[in-house]
This record gives C-alpha cells, sequence and structure tokens, in this order.
C-alpha cells in the first residue's frame, strides 16, 4: 500500500526546468532521504508535494487518491505535513499555542481536546516546560522543535522536513534521529527528509533520492548511494572520496 | 494581559475623559455670549473666513455702538471642519459650555441639516447660510435663513436665461455637492415648467480640474446659453476653460465664481459673456452703507468681502436688533426674528416667511467690458 | 482561568466604567463618548481584519456606510421599524463584504490597502449621485428613532447607555473569537501564510472570515451612527474614515480589543481638546499622533502591558 | 471630431499632471517601500513654494524655480531624518499612518501660513496656446505634456546609467546586499526622498498654473496619482506616465462618453480591476517578485 507517491513531477518556472520528470513513492513507515546539491530542486520537490506550487506536468497521490489539484491545507488534514527548512513558527503566539493550531485543525474522531493533544506532543519532544514562552524567547533549535510539535500535533502519515538538522548541534541532532525513530516505530509515520548532514542521512534514510538540477540522478540504499559513481561526480564533484560522505 | 488591568485601564482613562467637563459660562452679568460654528479648516474654509471675519467686524461694531443695551456681546468660535459630525461638536461644545443666546451656523447645508437636530433640542435661535430647500423644509422653528435658498437662486438663473438672455436651449453644469444638485434638479424643473428642455444636463466632481467634456458635450447638443452651478475655485476654471475651448454661447454662473476669491483668479476676457446671478451686488454704488461695510472690510482683512461674509454681517446686526428689542430670552427673541418683516439690511431687505426663509432676491450681473468691474444688470425678485 | 472570564470582565468594565462616565458627563463629553463608543464597535471590527488576519482594508468605512444607508433608506423611505432594519442591514453588509472579499482578499499587503481605497471612493461616488435611493449628498434626514419599551432612546444619556451594550457585546465577543481556535487562525494566516496553510487552516476562508466579521462590526457600528445621528450624508463615510480607523487601531495598539477602544476614544477627543489651539489645533494633532507612532509604536496598550511585549516579526508587506 | 480631439488633448494634459505625481510616489515605493500617503501633500508643498517665491518674493523666474528646487531638496531631506528614519522599521500600516498624519501636518501648517485663499501661480508662458487640427491647448499644457515625456528619459538616465542611481536601485532591490556591497544606503534612502520631493516640486511648479493652487489640493491628487501608478504597474517609472495618461483620458473621455456624475467611478473601477486580474498593471513586475 502506497503511501505517498509522486509521479512524472515536472515545475517549469519561465524557462527554467527546475524540476524534470521525478518520481518518488513512499510506503508507510518509511524513511526516505532527498539529496544533492544546492538548487537541485528538493525544497521546490517538497512544495509540490504538499501543494505550495503546482506542478506543471505529473501527479501526486497520497493514500492511493489523486491530491495534485487538492489545497495544502487540506492535504494537511489528510495527513501530510511539512517543516521549512529555516523553520516558520506564528510569532505573535506562544509555543502551546503554535502548536494548538494544527491540533485543531487536524482533529479527527477519537481525538482529545486540542489543547491536551498540543501538551502531549510538547510533553514528548521535550517542551513541556516553555509552552507558555512567546516563541521569541526561544533558541534557535528549540525553534525548529516547535515546528516539528506544531507538525506531529497535526497527526501526519507522512513526514517532510526541510533540513531538521541544519543549525542544530551534534547532540540535539542525535534526539531528533531517536525521536523520529520512534515517531515511525509507534505511528508508523513515514519520512521524507532533506538534509545536507550525510551522518544523518546514512543513519537514517532506507533509501535516498539524489536529485542534480532538478532530474533524479540515482535511487538507491544509502549503501547502494555511496557507490554510485553518478552521484560520487554530479553530486560532490571530481576528486571527491568516500570518506566525504 | 490580566482582568485587574484592564479595569484599572478603562478607569484611567474614564477618569481622563471626565477632566475636561468645564463649568458652564454664566449668561447673566458680563458680555452676551453668541455661539458661531464655522469651517475654520479644511477645504470649505475659504467661504468659512470670508464670515468668520466678518462676525469678528460685527461684534466689534455692535461693541462700538454700545452693545446690547449696555452690555458687550461677544461671539465664541468653533471649528467644523470639512465635516457633518465635527459641525455637530462644535454646536454641542458651545451649547453645553458657552451656553450662548445665540448661535451662527455654518454656509453648508448638510451640516445645517445635522446640525438641526440638535439646535431644537437646545431651543435657542440661529441663522445658517447652507442654501439646500430641504434645511428649512425640515420645519426647524428655531432656524433662519440669511441666504437665498438654492431654488430661488436656481430660479432667478433660469429667469435670467428666459427674460434677460431670451434663450431657448439651456445647458446645465454642476458641482456634485448638495449646491449643484439642488440648483441643478430646481433649474431643470423651472425650464420645464416653462416648456423649455435642457438639452444636457452635465456633473464635475468637487476637485475636478478638467471639463471640456462637459462643454463640449453641451456645445455638440446646441446649448444657447450654459448655467453653471459652482463653487469658487472650479467656478474660476470653469470660465477660463469655457473661454479656452473657445465658447460662443452665453454663461450665467451662480454666485461662487464671481467672489472675490475666485475673481482675483479670472483675467477680464475669461469675464466676456458671462452673466453672474449673485447672492447681493457689492458694490459702492448700492449706497452709503454698502461703501462703509466694503470699505472698513479691506481694510480689516486685506481681501475684498463676498456675500457670504456680508450675509453674516448683516444677520449679527439683525440680530442685535433683536436682542435689543425682544431681550435675550429665547423664545421671544426667535419670535421677533419670525415675524421680521422688511428689515433694512446692507446687502438684502429680510422678511421671514413661515420656513425660516428670509431672502427672496438676487442681482443679476455682469462685468463690464475689458474690465473686471461688476455692473448691476437687474434685481431678480423670486418669491 | 482568567482568560476564560476575560471577555465577560471587559465587557463588565465597559459597561460599568460607560455608566459611571453618563451620570458625571457633559452632554457635550456624552455626545464625544457616544462617537467614541460607536467607532469603537468599527474599530474592534476593523481588528479582526488588520490586527488578527493582517488585512490592510481602507474600505471599513464603506461597510458603516453601507449599513448606515441600508438603516436610513428602510426607515425613511418604506418606513420599517429600525429594530427591523438594523439585522436587515448587518446581514446585507455581511453578505457584500463576503462575496467582494472573495475576489478581493487574493490581495496584499498594500495592493489590498490601495483596492480596498478604491471601493471606499466608489461607494462615496454611487451615495453622492444616486440622487434616487440616497438623496445624493443632501443626505438622508429624519431617520426615526429607536423605541424600547415605548419610550425613544433620545438625548445623549440614554443612547450612551443603549451603545455601550452593543459595545460591551462586541468586546466581549471579540476578546472571546480572538482566544478561540478561528481566532488563532487568523493571526496564524497574518503570521505566516505559509506556514498556516502547513497547519491545514484554509487561509483564503479564515481571510474572508475575518473581512466578514470585521464588516459586521462595521455594520453594526453604521447602523448604531444612523440611529445616533438620524442624519446621514456620503461625507460621513469617506475613505478619510477608513484611514482614521486603521490610525485608531494602531495608536491604541493593534491586535487588541482594549487596545481599538483605546485608539477610539483618544483619536475621537483628542481633536476637540485641542480646540483652545484655534487654527493651529489640527497641526498639532497630527504631530501627537506622529509622535505616538514613533514613541509607542506597539500603540497605548502597551503602556499598560507588564510583560514585554511580543515581538511582532513582520516585514514590509 | 475635432471635439475628440480636443477631449484627447485636454485628457493628455490632465494626465500628464497625474503622471507627474505619480512620478514622485512610485520613486519613493521603489526605492523604500513606503506607500506614501502625503505624496499629495508634497505636490502641494512644490506650489506653495511656488508661491511664496514667485508671487510673495517676486524673484525672476530661473531663480525662483531653483529656489523652490532648492526648498524642496532640504525638505525631502527632512522628511528622511524626522519621519523616515524613526520609522523606516514599522509594518507598512503604521508607515502608511505615518505618511497620513504628516499629510495632515502639511496641509494644516500650510493653512496656517498660507490661509485658504486660492492662488494662481504664474507660467512664463501665461496667455499663449496652440491650435492644431480644430484643437486648442495652452502652450504651458503642451509644457507639461513635453517635460513628462523629458523626464522619463531622464529618470531612466540617472537610474540606469549613474553610478547613484545604480546604487539607489540596489538599495531598493536589496538593502542588506547593497549595505554589504559597501553602499551608503542611508545616503542613497535620503536621495531617493530627495528626489521625490524635487519631483513633487516640479509636479507642483507646473501645475500651478494650470490648476489653481490651494492647501487642500494635495489629497485628490494623491488619489488620481495611486490609480495611476497601480494601473501602470506598482513601481514602474514608464507605468506611472502611462497610467497617469490613462487615467487622465478615461476622466475627460469617461466623462464625455458615458457618464460626467460617474467617471471617476470608471477610473478606479478600472484601477480595481487592474488589481484584480493584472496586478502588476500595465509595466510593473509580477508582484510576487517583490516581498
Amino acid at each position: 500500500m502506497k503511501l505517498l507517491q509522486a509521479c512524472g513531477v515536472t515545475k517549469v518556472y519561465g524557462g527554467l526546468q527546475a524540476l524534470t520528470d521525478v518520481d518518488l513513492t513512499v510506503m508507510p513507515g518509511e524513511s526516505v532521504a532527498v539529496i544533492g546539491p544546492n538548487g537541485a530542486g528538493k525544497s521546490t520537490f517538497l512544495n509540490v508535494l504538499t501543494g505550495l506550487t503546482p506542478p506543471t506536468t505529473g501527479r501526486v497521490l497520497f493514500d492511493g487518491t489523486d491530491v495534485t489539484k487538492l489545497a495544502t491545507h487540506k492535504r494537511v488534514r489528510l495527513g501530510i505535513g511539512r517543516t521549512f527548512q529555516h523553520g516558520r513558527l506564528f510569532s505573535r503566539m506562544s509555543v502551546l499555542e503554535n502548536v494548538m493550531t494544527a491540533a485543531e485543525t487536524c482533529r479527527r474522531g477519537g481525538d482529545g481536546a486540542p489543547r491536551e493533544t498540543a501538551m502531549r506532543v510538547l510533553e514528548r519532544m521535550g517542551l513541556a516546560a516553555q509552552a507558555a514562552e512567546a516563541v521569541g524567547s526561544l533558541s534557535y533549535g528549540q525553534r525548529r522543535m516547535v515546528e516539528m510539535c506544531r507538525v506531529l500535533a497535526g497527526k501526519p502519515r507522512v513526514l517532510l522536513l526541510d533540513e531538521p538538522a541544519a543549525g542544530l548541534n551534534s547532540g540535539e541532532v542525535e534526539q531528533l534521529v531517536e525521536r523520529l525513530a520512534a515517531l515511525r516505530e509507534e505511528h508508523s509515520v513515514a519520512v521524507v527528509l532533506i538534509e545536507h548532514n550525510m551522518g544523518m542521512v546514512m543513519r537514517f534514510a532506507e533509501r535516498i533520492l539524489v536529485l542534480n538540477f532538478g532530474s533524479t540522478i540515482a535511487e538507491g540504499t544509502p549503501e547502494e548511494i555511496q557507490s554510485d559513481p553518478a552521484v560520487l561526480t554530479a553530486y560532490l564533484g571530481e576528486g571527491y572520496s568516500h570518506a566525504d560522505l | 494581559m490580566s482582568m485587574t488591568r484592564q479595569a484599572f485601564l478603562a478607569a484611567a482613562f474614564g477618569a481622563v475623559l471626565a477632566f475636561p467637563v468645564l463649568p458652564a459660562a454664566a449668561q447673566s452679568g458680563g458680555p452676551i455670549l453668541i455661539g458661531a460654528t464655522v469651517p475654520i479648516t479644511g477645504p470649505l474654509s475659504l467661504t468659512g473666513k470670508q464670515y468668520y471675519n466678518s462676525l469678528k467686524m460685527a461684534e466689534e461694531d455692535i461693541n462700538a455702538a454700545g452693545g446690547i443695551s449696555g452690555r458687550k456681546i461677544s461671539i465664541a468660535f468653533e471649528d467644523t471642519q470639512a465635516s457633518n459630525s465635527t459641525a455637530v461638536n462644535a454646536f454641542v461644545k458651545l451649547a453645553q459650555e458657552t451656553k450662548p443666546a445665540f448661535f451662527f451656523l455654518s454656509s453648508y447645508s448638510t451640516q445645517n441639516l445635522a446640525v438641526s437636530p440638535e439646535v431644537a433640542k437646545v431651543g435657542v435661535p440661529a441663522v445658517y447660510a447652507g442654501g439646500a430647500d430641504v434645511v428649512s423644509a425640515a420645519g426647524n422653528p428655531w432656524m433662519f435663513r440669511i441666504r437665498p435658498a438654492d431654488s430661488v437662486a436656481a430660479r432667478a438663473m433660469v429667469l435670467c436665461a428666459q427674460t434677460v438672455l431670451k434663450v431657448s436651449k439651456p445647458g446645465i453644469i454642476y458641482i456634485q455637492n448638495d449646491f449643484g444638485q439642488g440648483g441643478a434638479n430646481v433649474a431643470v424643473k423651472q425650464f420645464e415648467a416653462a416648456g423649455i428642455k435642457p438639452v444636457g444636463v452635465e456633473a464635475y466632481g468637487q476637485n475636478d480640474k478638467d471639463f471640456s467634456a462637459q462643454m463640449l458635450s453641451l456645445r455638440s447638443k446646441g446649448a444657447d446659453v450654459i448655467l453653471l452651478f459652482n463653487y469658487p475655485q472650479d467656478g474660476a476654471m470653469l470660465l477660463r476653460q469655457a473661454k479656452m475651448l473657445g465658447l460662443k454661447m452665453p454663461v450665467i454662473t451662480s454666485s461662487a465664481a464671481l467672489v472675490p476669491a475666485a475673481m482675483q483668479l479670472l483675467t477680464p476676457a475669461d469675464l466676456d459673456n458671462v452673466w453672474g446671478v449673485v447672492d447681493a451686488f457689492i458694490d459702492p454704488s448700492v449706497g452709503p452703507r454698502m461703501k462703509d461695510f466694503m470699505t472698513r472690510y479691506k481694510a480689516k482683512f486685506g481681501v475684498d468681502a463676498d456675500p457670504y461674509g456680508l450675509a453674516y454681517y448683516d444677520a449679527a446686526l439683525l440680530v442685535a436688533e433683536g436682542m435689543r428689542k425682544a431681550g435675550l430670552e429665547p423664545k421671544a427673541l426667535r419670535d421677533w426674528i419670525a415675524v421680521t418683516k422688511d428689515w433694512p439690511g446692507i446687502g438684502h431687505t429680510f422678511s421671514y416667511d413661515a420656513h425660516g426663509n428670509g431672502i427672496f432676491d438676487l442681482a443679476i450681473v455682469k462685468a463690464k467690458p475689458g474690465t473686471k468691474t461688476l455692473q448691476l444688470v437687474q434685481h431678480v425678485s423670486v418669491k | 482561568m482568567a482568560t476564560r472570564r476575560s471577555p465577560l470582565l471587559l465587557a463588565a468594565a465597559i459597561l460599568a466604567v460607560g455608566l459611571a462616565l453618563s451620570v458625571v458627563l457633559s452632554e457635550y463629553n456624552l455626545r464625544l463618548l457616544n462617537l467614541s463608543v460607536i467607532t469603537a464597535i468599527a474599530v474592534i471590527g476593523f481588528n479582526f481584519a488588520f490586527g488578527l488576519a493582517g488585512l490592510i482594508s481602507l474600505g471599513h468605512a464603506a461597510f458603516v456606510g453601507m449599513s448606515a444607508y441600508t438603516v436610513a433608506i428602510l426607515t425613511t423611505a418604506t418606513g420599517w421599524s429600525p429594530w427591523a432594519a438594523i439585522p436587515m442591514a448587518v446581514a446585507g453588509t455581511v453578505l457584500f463584504s463576503a462575496l467582494i472579499g472573495y475576489p478581493l482578499l487574493r490581495l496584499k499587503g498594500h495592493y489590498l490597502a490601495l483596492a480596498t481605497l478604491g471601493l471606499n471612493v466608489s461607494f462615496f461616488i454611487i451615495t453622492a449621485n444616486w440622487l434616487s435611493l440616497t438623496g445624493g449628498t443632501n443626505g438622508i434626514p429624519g431617520i426615526p428613532q429607536l423605541r424600547l419599551h415605548g419610550y425613544f432612546i433620545s438625548g445623549e444619556r440614554y443612547f450612551l447607555r443603549f451603545g455601550l451594550v452593543f459595545l460591551a457585546a462586541v468586546a466581549a465577543a471579540a476578546l472571546a473569537f480572538q482566544r478561540s481556535r478561528h481566532g488563532r487562525a487568523m493571526i496564524a494566516a497574518r503570521d505566516d501564510e505559509i506556514a498556516a496553510a502547513m497547519s491545514g487552516i484554509d487561509v483564503t476562508r479564515v481571510r474572508v472570515a475575518a473581512f466578514a466579521l470585521s464588516a459586521a462590526c462595521a455594520a453594526v457600528a453604521g447602523a448604531l451612527f444612523a440611529e445616533h445621528v438620524r442624519f446621514i450624508a456620503p461625507e460621513d463615510f469617506g475613505y478619510v474614515h477608513s484611514i482614521t480607523y486603521l490610525a485608531m487601531l494602531i495608536v491604541g495598539g493593534e491586535g487588541s480589543v482594549v487596545g481599538a477602544i483605546l485608539g477610539a476614544v483618544l483619536l475621537t477627543f483628542l481633536p476637540e481638546w485641542l480646540r483652545f489651539l484655534g487654527n493651529a489645533y489640527l497641526a498639532f494633532f497630527a504631530a501627537m499622533m506622529l509622535a505616538i507612532l514613533i514613541f509607542l509604536p506597539r500603540g497605548l496598550v502597551s503602556l499598560f502591558r507588564r510583560r514585554a511585549p511580543r515581538r511582532i516579526a513582520e516585514g514590509r508587506s | 471630431m475635432s471635439d475628440l480631439i480636443q477631449l484627447f488633448v485636454n485628457g493628455l494634459a490632465l494626465g500628464s499632471v497625474y503622471a507627474l505625481a505619480a512620478i514622485g510616489f512610485v520613486i519613493v515605493y521603489s526605492a523604500t517601500g513606503v506607500v506614501n500617503f502625503a505624496s499629495g501633500q508634497f505636490v502641494m508643498f512644490g506650489t506653495f513654494a511656488g508661491v511664496s517665491m514667485l508671487l510673495d518674493a517676486g524673484l525672476p523666474w530661473a531663480v525662483g524655480y531653483l529656489a523652490v528646487f532648492v526648498v524642496m531638496a532640504v525638505f525631502g531631506a527632512g522628511f528622511f531624518a524626522c519621519l523616515y528614519l524613526p520609522l523606516r522599521k514599522s509594518p507598512v500600516a503604521t508607515m502608511i499612518i505615518g505618511t497620513v498624519a504628516i499629510g495632515i501636518l502639511m496641509q494644516n501648517v500650510a493653512l496656517l501660513a498660507f490661509g485658504s485663499w486660492p492662488f494662481r501661480l504664474p507660467s512664463p508662458l501665461d496667455g499663449l496656446s496652440v491650435h492644431m487640427f480644430g484643437a486648442v491647448i495652452s502652450a504651458h499644457a503642451l509644457m507639461v505634456v513635453a517635460v513628462t515625456a523629458l523626464l522619463v528619459g531622464l529618470l531612466w538616465f540617472l537610474l540606469h546609467r549613474t553610478p547613484v542611481g545604480i546604487g539607489m536601485r540596489a538599495v531598493a532591490q536589496d538593502m542588506r546586499a547593497a549595505r554589504l556591497m559597501g553602499l551608503e544606503v542611508n545616503r542613497l534612502l535620503a536621495l531617493s526622498w530627495i528626489l521625490a520631493a524635487l519631483l513633487a516640486g516640479l509636479a507642483g511648479l507646473l501645475l500651478g498654473p494650470m490648476w489653481f493652487a490651494d492647501v487642500n489640493m494635495g489629497d485628490p491628487i494623491a488619489l488620481k496619482a495611486f490609480a495611476a501608478s497601480i494601473i501602470g504597474g506598482f513601481g514602474s517609472l514608464p507605468g506611472a506616465i502611462a497610467g497617469g495618461i490613462f487615467v487622465g483620458l478615461t476622466e475627460v473621455l469617461g466623462a464625455s462618453y458615458i457618464s460626467s456624475a460617474y467617471k471617476d467611478l470608471i477610473a478606479f473601477g478600472i484601477m480595481i480591476l487592474f488589481l484584480l486580474v493584472r496586478p502588476q498593471g500595465l509595466f510593473g513586475e509580477r508582484i510576487q517578485d517583490r516581498g
């Protein structure tokens, strides 16, 4: 049963080919990393998956239904969650209120009150103590964690993460990986990850998709990707060795 | 934010509000207080300044002549801006804090209309100079008009077209405000009553600067006269553009285009073939009182007086006489004004009817060829 | 649980302070207070659009006017009771705002500001020229008074007590709304449109809802205005009034119901207090407004906030 | 037919004045991101600077015009220092209200200084007019059209071919990057305000003789300038010109062929339509490109 599927996604901006015929299939509970040099089209790809950017051609399917024309907020309510590269928070709200927004819009039968849902997520991610604080007073790492909490409060079935480790110290990255692993295990949430931190990618991802200039140049397990010569030259350039990955 | 703070805040603000409650001025002893609401700021202040000046002058003149039975008068002014709401604020402030024995309201009909219920509530007589017929039609017994009503002026303009110029295909251009709309309506009805159908009626906005569309449209429809309902500045610009466009037919303009503020913007050529139907003919030839008023006004304020200034000066003298004869009691003063007949003002003879209209005559004027000096063609009385 | 009770406490505070003032103030100050109360209702409404959802609408006065004209026309031309005309006016205005909201609210920042400004100018032109319906620039005089239990609500004092009930109700409802999920959705849509969508919020719907709610309050204010002055003219609802509402909200403190009320009261009273300055009073008024913008960028409410104001991150549009 | 030509000529002259006002507005907007609601008052100040120098002080043309530009430059610099600098980090709406407040202040200061009396600013071309194709236009109005056309060229040259202009455009596009490149951002921003004030001064000098000058003339001009800059394309100089002329022609032709009472409704209706259907206007950049 495929959870999220992109079929032949192409995006053209003016004359610029941002994405060319990209395919991706994500199974429930799976973890996939999308890597590629800056400007490879990774974020654009997430934008297409979430409906922020309509694809020029191609389709996006979620849980078997075509969501290509569906508005972002409706996809979110179906279970597509996403974080942003630098984190996007509602600056005039407290931590708890930020997390509550998603809990409120994505309530399904059997859920508790949004406030309780939000508090549970915050506790789980270790931010319960900051619940009443204004988001402006948080550290960068905490802010990104609040964003993650907000996404989780929406009970996503697939989690699209745009460079979640950027700006985090190694301890924080470690924590993040553990928490994501736990999420996958307990709720079989699938994760699609854009990341430059190769250590994290290799440890966390079951499958890797490599984009360059908007096209897929390789797809496979971390081991396959690490030994793929096309990836090494295109992505890392000549002269890099395995050790850099 | 916690609640106690909100409550505190509200209370503090309330205290601030309560602060400007001033003890009302007493009306016994001291000078007799009179209130005047005048547009001193904003776009209406051009005309407002005229009667602000002339009321000041009347105050001095009345006091110099011994005041009212030995008591001096003092006029308190408040600004109405170009806003109905502010006009009411100004009126209520005066009514509550100054408690005047009499009011001068502004010369703008919508302000007069807005203030009218308040005047009735306070029960103190007042004069106003807004022209719209609806003001007097409301039947407020405390309000008296000191200028010809707009319908009277419009009928005079129609009479000028019919009897003086003997034309049969009039076109009308009016300013889009209470004065212009009302005047144009009356003029159309008046022409139709005489079996004449205006060839066209065109509007323009208060801030418009180009009138070629309106004028050329009337010319192409064959208008043999154009009636203009205007304010001062746009009136001057209309007259200039008519000459620029080479319009040959005569133009009959309402009072405002020939007030001094507008006249100084014009050349003698602009006034060629232009007939004015003005509230009052202001010229030394009218008589010594007019000459005296004109000279002193010019000397005092550096500008020439216009019919608005004159109307308020006359009204001030009328009221002073009323106060001398009938006293300060509002009802008595009101009744005295209401039955005034043939009171000789400088610009007009005041005779009030049941609706508080007192002026029914205007003057048709025309510039002496090659100059900007206006000459009387004839008086028109519309009753 | 102070949060739950505070709307009621705010309503109680408004009623208590207002009623106390209605006893002690002079007729002139009562009139100004009445204007403030009516304006405050409009500005609280504007706070939905601007303070919560970030929509810079410069057409708010047109909604006030639309409702005032509906009340005036229904009561004078067709002889409706004001009690029947007022709900009709509010409903009509809300419907209209929602209809134009859908196409209009795709615009943002100053584009929306200028589009709504154009709307307000258009409203003025129509009311000033549609003589048969609106009476043109002469306006509509003689709007009948409201009657309650056979008594007319006449005089500033009684009208104030009547208006205060509306203000208290609107303020309490606004505060409760602001703290509800719907209020949060509006704030979210303003703070970060994309993140809001990514939190499952239907940004377009939330914007239109904010716009319609703002129009609803404007309509209540417009109906009260018509019943208070009992004479309306196009000039009462020109675009300058829309700018004034925005100024009131910013001076009071955007995003705050109390700020909306403070701003409305201050900017109504301030020019009147300055009248003693004679011809220069409007210049002083403008200078004081500038000083508030520069030295109190979060508005008057920030004077009373203990906690450091939350940072408002808002770019140049 | 000659009526149509006449209407066209008048619409063009009217539109040129709107265009002049719109250019000042657009310069400020594209350089500083400020939607200047006092832009009409800027033009009013320009006209009254002309009234003081030419009518009150009786200076000869060249000296008088020069003096007006000096006054306006000082005014622009003062505006930058006293209003823009303290408020530059404020949200859009606060900035809008700030410019509204300064507009009220300017209007009332002018009222105190000059009173409500209208003035007619003289022009070196007074009394001359040109006849062509059965239409007539005053020589002054013709000059306004010519100056407007010339100005586009000059401004284009200034902004694209001179270091100062290129710097101003860099600041407009990305203030932080411009600062990193070592540009003196504040100086360039100040120059933008000065340039806008100078343009308003020129507009004021040019429209003074055509229209009469009074202290309340500002707001109606600003309204038309807004409509012009939106129709032309927000932030675009050629757009401001095209938009201004479009609004001028719409006003005159609309009054002639549709309805003189509702002619402004046509202009503002078109403005709203443009915002909805083509928000980038005739010449503007796509709005997504500008935050």
